[in-house]
């Protein structure tokens, strides 16, 4: 889960890292109870990056300037997703930026900083990308390290590696993903000041960290509606600009129905892994999802029962097929329960196609086709 | 065959739940050797025919198992894994899914430090097919015979290995190591046990895409595994930024493309499939063996 | 630090620990605001051990029998102990007794459980001790090999595990040298219950346990007062029954030379260790708080200078022999700038003894004497 | 000699604190080779003409050090220590008292799983008499010879050293364990050592009150040490329940007392003093070598 910059901002103050005085607004006469003086900087509150290039950061001299930024600011939408809010703080003097970040390190399978001296940029295409990793227990020390390999020295020495150990401290309290500062500047007062943040909350860890629960739901700006109600309801919707509608069960072998799809013609309009052990109503739902998508001619529907039960799948289908008498599907249906699962479908005008790549072949002719060839 | 064979004598942590217990069903149904089951209160009990026990120290003790496989809830794990660890087990195999990764990294940091092999998280398991199914497989769709599989996902291990079966190629040994970005044995070991393993004779390497594990995995081929690799890549349609079911499988900064994976193995001379059908046919042409149907 | 219990069990409800609804009370007409019913446990809340034998636990069965036992034990003094409240609760239904305890083990170099089938006991003379090491970062099923190890089985077994866990938590977080309960309560219901508690806060962890900060004053009622404001001036006072004032530096260098004392026939009246560095001000309390108490002789001054400066000390001499000329003393002063020290005390009445020995010879001597042989 | 030597490179951590420049001014004096200094932020700088370092890994890399005595605030011992010891420290010293024993326990535990040596805390520190003094002992007391010190105790240390030197006796090494429950080297190792050691031909163990650390070391000593040995135990009027100054020293449920110590060591065939004074006068009768005076 992403969280806006001012919410990270909240936690970074929290945690005692220094930030802007920021202001979180959503209407732009609300401008006119800040308090702190011009010229100010107005910042949209969006779940995607790039928000800079994007036009989402402005500075006003005057409230005059600043209403009408904000209302325009307001209504923008970046990479298809909406501002929230704005977020208000008064410019920043800055002498120099940094980058500075906690994750985890899939290769060495523990927690990593990674700094740059070059602060405000996207740290994959920085070439000055220091790493430390944290192997054991953290101990101030490590961020010592960074601040040494980040090339300070004197009082400013000891304050990098105080902001890093506090970002570390919160990373590995909240159960985050990412907790980065970016730009970390250096103020002309050699004070040290999260300009922006990002968190971005193990969605795993969820559950286990009270202070999230029941944000997921505000969180989801950076999806399609469809994506964030699949999300809320447990299943791994993404959407693409295809038109063959795909479902299976397993990750691996979802990505391998898109992968084939494409590979015999197709265009995939979506990636659903409907779960291990999905029950008729969960496959009902991850139809009835994937159809409301306007885009789609056919759906693709390729079940391996390992865990997943072919008679649960099957009696989701024999629903979704009274609703949708029409749509056409080619379906895949194989393991646990199968021979059940076939004499259930039989009356359903649905042909059960055993072959993986038959299956595919036939959705991508579906597809093509105008008539609904899948239906007998 | 690998890490199981008939003889491995097994423990299930959360043997009483939901999962657990009808895991342990098929488990034994297929003969696997699960000797005993811990959860905490419930010792004393028994289920599907096999003892409960309170602790995983006292289910080892009075059962000799070396093994154990947890099916436990996520944030329990860490403390079912760390019990596995310290009481001794030799492998402990992870199936659930959604263990918050700091977790996962202070458990495999744990097992790392004892000398304890870690399969999964978020895994389907192994099988040493015809003697030892642990976790979720399904068992018949696996055969006895010369192909040792090691993939990162569990429906499309399904796949390709419904596929060498049909094909009437069988597997060594099979092992999924999980979908997660962090995660127990990786590839360099199994394929180093594989390479050393006189039963197999072709390696099936899934990948898919995130992390850089395949890239490095090609590296340590073309320098240490004599026997022939196939590798099929799962993901090569997905979008950058997104996360595509499994907790690893994210193409992000330009990194993890099932495009840059495929290359490494094709440069490291692994053989490239692009659709699990495709593999079975890769597997065909480097097997010694003769294909029986 | 030691806490009362009723602090103990404050704490062990925070953490989760079910503990009798009690209440404090420190005059006998509160007993009329207690809302639960009788028979009630009125039970002092002392510093020390020993309490039950000392008749400083009684049972009330109405409000007039209550109200004549809380007068009788509000006054009641243990070991030297004065009752500083009484806590009020109900009177327990108790299947079962255990002993449950974390504590630092020294010899493995980690904590430790100490569990007992027995409890309400003194655990160093039991004979059903259980012990279990935590070498490492804490996991529940360590409580769960405890409870196994005591024999629980069922839901008992979750229990006590359940208990464990939180009591080692609230161990590691608040720095405690001790978390114990004793007795741990298993009631007619099943239920687990902490009957009494005892908790023993590390000493030098205090600085940075933030809810104990100002807790020192009121929690040295296990001493003597001297004692008790020789601990708040950062010195270790621990008062005996003889007449030789003892002050040294070091508390190696004071126990050697209570024990030469008690060899050559004297009665240390005190260890007092004035601990390494200490200056002429910190000194010169040592000298003040063992020369109030009435009982000693003589004041045996035992300085091997490492890192205290002997110039220092003899500083303090010079300013306590103003006060105090007739005083008995003994001094031997050796290492850093001793011969600065000698000049500084050629005119304050006082020898120097060079050899530690003769020193504590001269003291005993003096003691015994009727006239004050160390003074010329 | 045992652990240091003329040779020994030393960092202080700490270096610019009203104790740590005190010392290092006094360290340098005596000879030792202390070759660089650690303070956060203060790197660049240079304190009684050694270089200071931000880190410690800074610092050993510069300075070739493999030593670290660190004289960092209690609550910052922890870090400090665990700095010392992943920057790759063969010893670790530390002089300070205080710290919490949870941070000491994870300390020590920490260094045990990196193969690092740690004296103290809460200890003066090392010497080997004429070569290299490390931490806050007096130097000027000790002379070279042939006695080798294991103490519990700063200041009495001092005392029977005097004493030796005073009687013409010398010291190999005297090292000062430290006055805390939980520490890192204890007296088995460094019997060991200085039984190894082809310069000491006694060795002087000074205990105190509380625990049972002398009752292990004097059946240790029984089986597996051959020179004699000379031990000291302060406390034996200390009242039980009472916590003697040290951290350590403390008679509780019954164990602890010196009587019982004494005993042990009576009993492993050990020589037992009862005063400072009378340990010289059993090394005087243990010594080979004559006494010049």
């Amino acid at each position: 889960m992403n969280l806006y910059e001012y919410e990270a901002k909240r936690i970074f103050a929290e945690y005692g890292i220094t930030t802007s005085p920021g202001v979180r607004i959503t209407k732009p006469e609300e401008l006119r109870k800040i308090h702190f003086g011009y010229p100010l900087t107005l910042k949209c509150q969006v779940l995607v990056g790039g928000r800079g290039k994007a036009g989402g950061i402005k500075f006003a001299k005057d409230l005059k300037e600043g209403e009408s930024l904000a209302a325009q600011l307001l209504a923008l939408e970046i990479k298809g997703c909406k501002t929230e809010s704005l977020l208000i703080e008064p410019k920043a003097s800055i002498k120099r930026e940094l980058y500075l970040a906690v994750t985890l390190d899939r290769g060495r399978g523990c927690p990593i900083f990674i700094g740059s001296a070059e602060g405000g940029i996207e740290i994959e295409s920085s070439e000055n990308v220091i790493t430390v990793p944290v192997p054991g227990k953290f101990q101030p020390y490590i961020a010592r390290d960074l601040a040494k390999k980040l090339g300070f020295s004197g009082a400013l020495f000891n304050k990098i590696a105080d902001c890093a150990t506090k970002l570390y401290k919160l990373f590995e309290e909240l159960d985050l993903d990412l907790a980065e500062i970016n730009p970390l500047v250096i103020t002309e007062g050699d004070d040290v000041l999260a300009l922006d943040g990002k968190i971005i909350v193990n969605d795993d860890a969820i559950g286990r960290q009270k202070r999230f629960t029941g944000w997921q739901e505000k969180h989801l700006t950076d999806m399609s509606v469809r994506e964030g109600r699949a999300k809320l309801a447990g299943l791994n919707l993404v959407e693409l600009d295809g038109n063959i509608g795909i479902i299976c069960n397993g990750a691996g072998l979802t990505m391998a129905t898109m992968d084939m799809v494409k590979k015999f013609g197709g265009r995939p309009a979506n990636f659903l892994d409907a779960g291990g052990g999905s029950d008729a109503e969960k496959t009902l739902f991850a139809l009835e999802i994937v159809n409301e998508n306007p885009d789609i001619e056919v759906i693709l529907l390729n079940i391996l029962g390992g865990i997943t039960a072919c008679d649960e799948v099957a009696k989701a289908l024999v629903e979704f097929r009274k609703k949708h008498p029409n749509r056409k599907m080619s379906v895949r249906l194989r393991g646990n329960n199968q021979d059940v699962a076939a004499k259930m479908l039989a009356d359903s005008g649905l042909k059960l196609i055993a072959d993986v790549e038959a299956a595919v072949k036939d959705a991508v002719a579906q597809a093509n086709s105008k008539t609904p060839v899948g239906v007998k | 065959m690998i890490l199981i064979d008939k003889n491995t004598k097994i423990i299930v942590q959360g043997v009483t739940g939901k999962m657990g217990a009808s895991h342990t069903k098929r488990m034994l149904e297929y003969g696997t050797k699960i000797v005993g089951g811990v959860t905490p209160g419930k010792g004393g009990e028994s289920i599907h025919g096999i003892p409960v026990f309170d602790t995983v120290a006292e289910a080892m003790s009075a059962t000799g198992a070396t093994v154990s496989v947890i099916f436990v809830p996520p944030y329990l794990c860490l403390d079912a894994g760390a019990e596995a660890i310290d009481a001794g087990c030799e492998l402990v195999v992870v199936i659930t899914e959604g263990i918050p990764p700091q977790d996962t990294a202070k458990l495999i940091a744990h097992a790392k430090a004892k000398g304890t092999r870690v399969v999964g998280p978020n895994c389907p398991g192994l099988i040493t097919p015809g003697q030892c199914l642990i976790g979720i497989l399904p068992g018949v769709i696996f055969k006895p015979g010369p192909v040792g599989m090691i993939s990162r996902s569990g429906t499309l291990t399904y796949e390709v290995a419904l596929g060498l079966t049909d094909a009437g190629l069988g597997q060594s040994t099979c092992v999924g190591i999980g979908g997660d970005p962090i995660k127990g044995l990786g590839y360099a070991e199994l394929l180093t046990a594989f390479n050393d393993d006189p039963a197999t004779e072709v390696i099936v390497l899934i990948g898919e895409i995130g992390g850089t594990a395949e890239e490095e995995a090609a590296a340590f081929i073309k320098e240490n595994i004599r026997k022939p690799v196939v590798a099929y890549i799962a993901g090569q349609t997905a979008p950058p930024g997104k996360r595509m079911g499994h907790a690893g499988a994210i193409i992000s900064g330009g990194k993890g493309t099932a495009e840059s994976k495929m290359k490494a193995f094709k440069d490291a001379g692994v053989s490239v499939a692009t659709t699990p059908l495709e593999v079975v046919d890769a597997v065909k042409k480097c097997c010694k063996q003769p294909v029986t149907k």
